[in-house]
């Protein structure tokens, strides 16, 4: 697998240098490492922080949802792998304005221990810190276990609300909760054809048939939950779909947000096509799309596949969904 | 051998752990691969050179083996993160509270030290035996370690031995900690990457020790 | 090669579908066919109406460039295939308020003969029409027949220019003028890793060796001008710099705007590592970066390569590039 | 053969056209891919059976032969674009209008339509010989078929036999039009793939009108 790269094991630290010069109106390093970036026009007195963070190789997740109205610091880890506590207490303390920080993430192990032990030194320093795990992806276990799944493209609606929930002065309290709501809203389903490849290896993490497709994939590169016989477009968006309405309440009336996300070398081609049947699906139900994103929004370095999240607004969502937010990857208003 | 040597005797283990894994790199990053995200030879082996070029710089003269320790711990934290950052950070802080208060690093002293990393990482990961985790290897060694604390001779060869059946038999497990618990049955058939880079540690530590136990 | 698609020979028109479904606030069909897309808020009287248009596999050029302060209309063909003359015309019509209106597309033996043919028909109708090609791609011929080479990634910027003086008021002489300054200003040079595939054989269109790299390569899955030794991203990105300094007259104190651009597969994280060497090239002599754009902004379907594109800023183009617009793929102001 | 048939002897041409070009799809595309975009299979193929399917729909008996030859320009332009359309279809528009006011499609008929659709491609794209285009093909068989248009049972053979070795001379033509121009010299070894589909043409001609063109 060829790929436009200098030293693989300087990935990440190159990737952010370009990134740091090429989105300087709207961030900037914390320190003089570039792990730590502050929005520089997030943070401000009396506005709860909202500190956000993951592994790289999901450009523009994370940092591309630092700036005014949505993430107010971003901690990056290396490529699959969780930023360490440091990077996430200055992100932590860059984000405060005294009145709490919210840390919002997805649900992996490595993600969890960092952030909690990030967590207590910020809460020894005499910063409240809040944490919302993202638990979208439907796949990744049962109804009953919503808990335990791991968040995937759908963090890109709970960011989007967290970003809102904190720009608008709520407390933290309210912003825990509005954050906590988006994302037990929020149901994600990804499928890949073929897996992507490591900067480090150049070669593909795992082999996917010809005629197969990986149902149920996350964003690292991990195989899914079930290898299938690989189908068109529609059927795929059908399964996908189906599972998604088994979950969600949605009826006739409500209204959703829809995102169908390439997860790397997926073109947008192929995105709207998937869309085409999500909203022909949508529509058949009277379930009406709100908004729409379509593209590269949380990708799993150059994978190709795509996965389709679904929020399931009420009238305090739609709001914040609405609510201005100026970043790299996502300006509203 | 002499006390003032132990912060050296670490630093040698850190260094030959660091060369072990870089040689291993490939291999953890199959393992890992096969059901995990593909960076685990990466992440170990960028993380032990981390604390090895840090220990290099570092005055080891004027360092307890504490020190070196706590030194090892945050720096591997730093260089990694990931889900083996707080793990074995964790463990290695443990390791070092327990050098504090104790005797040089004979023999009793580099049981206590491997039963302190297992526990460390116990704690940190909520994790026990059979989860399929790096604790598969990991715990069985401090076991078989403490049984043989009698014959210093033996410990290091009984601990790895310990710890490679134990990471082997990660293969007949279904994970049930970390990224491959979303596996479910498919984990099946493949060893935890996690647990075959703790047998690299447990040689590189066997090699190490195994002659410095006699005293 | 493996893609989301049904019918392959359906793939434009379920495109179109997802598009027109997904973007309704930006544009919609100028009749029955989407092939003809309109700007909601775009055509106006005395206002002059920019037309774009191309081949489809470009997502998200080139519809994703109509909207408010950016193009009029886009006229959209097969895969790789000039839109035939009667959606032009249909755009032509749809933009016209009566100030005339301007035709902006990649100079390619198939587009001029239609749009052309278009403008013929436009003109017996009483609109006046004028048109700007795209000749940005410095790598497919030499200097000296600027007009004869190629409109690749860099018409980005073009429209961009485009859709900023029409949205100003200039009269139609104006507006040709300013576009084909920004069109002579703009440089790009593209280099491929992979080829891409078309849904219909899905088959990569050629290959490219394990070691090697396509050199000036365009949006079509054409093959490049060279065949190359890969090199690492520092390197890439050097021949190319050094190729447009070459060309551009640009000197310390200048001010430029940079475009990294993704072919299609490859993904953001390398993108940025390219962007860092443009930077530190940039910054050595002296220019400075105005404004850039990292990301999937002119694709050849799954094309694993990037563009760079550098538009030679003036005090007029400056002024048009950041001139406000609200279009699918680019929002500014 | 009569005059009124003339419309449905075209339609059949261009059915037989259509069949043609589904059949050898594969390998224009592959030509294509060589030194283009990869789509003309795609695309003759796309357009020709827009043709064949208008055609179908259409009231043959009340149309003359020059309107059948428009239905198919509009319609192959509408379908395609490219630069194939405009050429294709300035071609058939070009040889409809040469039709308006002329006598049955008997040999002379078919060789003055052969004629003026290779001028109307040549009009329409300002090519020539030697360019590597279509025309390699288009040209030599027109010449071929005026050559021999005393002898009505030649005509057609001499006419694909001219167009084939036109296209197969292409093999060693620098592209000085199109996409192709682009690659400069290594375009050098491949035949051009609208010289190709313009031999599919001419051969499914040849079976329209071998045998009707006696009379
Ligand atoms: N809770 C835990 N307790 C002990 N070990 C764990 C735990 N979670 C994960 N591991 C170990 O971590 C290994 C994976 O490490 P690594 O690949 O570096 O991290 P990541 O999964 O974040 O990519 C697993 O193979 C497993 O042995
Ligand atoms: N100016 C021209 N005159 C005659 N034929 C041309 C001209 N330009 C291109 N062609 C023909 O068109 C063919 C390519 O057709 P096609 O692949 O359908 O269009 P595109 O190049 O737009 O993808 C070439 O092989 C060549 O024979
Ligand atoms: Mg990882
Ligand atoms: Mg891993
Ligand atoms: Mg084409
Ligand atoms: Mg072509």
């Amino acid at each position: 697998v060829k790929k436009f790269l200098n030293d693989p094991d300087h990935v990440v630290e190159e990737m952010l240098e370009g990134v740091v010069r090429a989105h300087q109106k709207h961030l900037m390093p914390a320190g003089k490492s570039n792990r730590a970036l502050i929005a520089r026009e997030g943070p401000r007195p009396g506005k709860v922080g909202l500190v956000i963070g993951g592994g790289s190789g999901h450009e523009p997740c994370f940092l591309g949802y630092v700036g005014k109205g949505l993430a107010d610091a971003v901690a990056v880890g290396n490529v699959f792998s969780s930023p360490p506590p440091m990077p996430i207490l200055h992100c932590a303390r860059a984000a405060s304005g005294d009145a709490g920080v919210l840390f919002v993430y997805g649900n992996y192990a490595g993600d969890v221990m960092n952030f909690e032990m990030a967590a207590e030194m910020a809460e020894a320093e005499g910063i409240a810190v809040r944490t919302v795990l993202t638990t979208d992806d439907v796949a990744s276990s049962s109804m009953e276990d919503r808990d335990g799944r791991r968040g995937v493209a759908g963090n890109f609606f709970t960011f989007k609300i967290a970003g809102a929930a904190c720009d608008r002065g709520h407390s933290l309290d309210a912003c825990e909760a509005l954050t906590r709501k988006a994302n037990s809203r929020t149901f994600t389903l990804g499928v890949a054809l073929e897996a992507g490849s490591m900067p480090q290896t150049r070669r593909p993490s795992f082999e996917i048939g010809e005629d197969e497709m990986e149902f149920g994939i996350g964003i690292h590169g991990e195989r899914g939950v079930s290898r299938e016989k690989i189908e068109n477009a529609d059927a795929i968006a059908d399964k996908i779909i189906d599972r998604i309405f088994h979950e969600m309440g949605a009826v006739a009336g409500s209204r959703v947000a829809v995102l169908i996300n390439s997860f790397g070398a997926t073109p947008l081609m192929e995105l709207y096509i998937l869309f085409r049947r999500v909203e022909q699906r949508l529509k058949a139900k009277g379930i009406e799309i709100e908004a729409n994103w379509i593209g590269h929004y949380c990708t799993s370095l150059d994978m190709v596949g795509a996965s389709i999240s679904i929020l399931h607004l009420d009238d305090d969502l739609t709001t914040l969904l609405h609510h201005p937010c100026d970043t790299a990857a996502l300006k509203i208003g | 051998m002499v006390h003032g040597n132990d912060a050296r005797l670490l630093s040698r283990m850190f260094n030959k752990i660091s060369d072990a894994m870089a040689k291993e790199k490939d291999y953890l990053t199959e393992l890992d691969e096969a059901i995990g995200d593909a960076d685990h030879g990466i992440t170990m082996s960028l993380g032990f050179s981390a604390v090895a070029s840090e220990l290099s710089r570092s005055d080891l003269d004027s360092m307890t083996a504490a020190e070196v320790m706590a030194a090892a711990a945050t720096t591997f934290l730093d260089a990694v993160g990931a889900s083996t950052g707080p793990l074995y950070a964790t463990g290695f802080l443990h390791a070092s509270d327990r050098m504090n208060a104790h005797r040089p690093l004979d023999a009793a002293g580099q049981v206590a030290m491997l039963r302190a990393i297992t526990t460390g990482i116990q704690q940190r990961g909520k994790g026990m035996r059979g989860d399929k985790t790096m604790l598969d290897a990991w715990m069985p060694a401090a076991d078989a370690a403490e049984a043989r604390s009698g014959e210093p001779g033996h410990i290091w060869s009984s601990a790895c031995e310990a710890g490679a059946l134990g990471a082997k038999a990660t293969q007949s497990m279904i994970a049930l900690r970390g990224r491959a618990a979303r596996l479910g049955e498919r984990s099946l058939g493949h060893i935890d990457p996690g647990a075959a880079s703790a047998v690299v540690i447990l040689k590189a530590m066997r090699e190490t020790f195994d002659g410095t136990a006699s005293g």
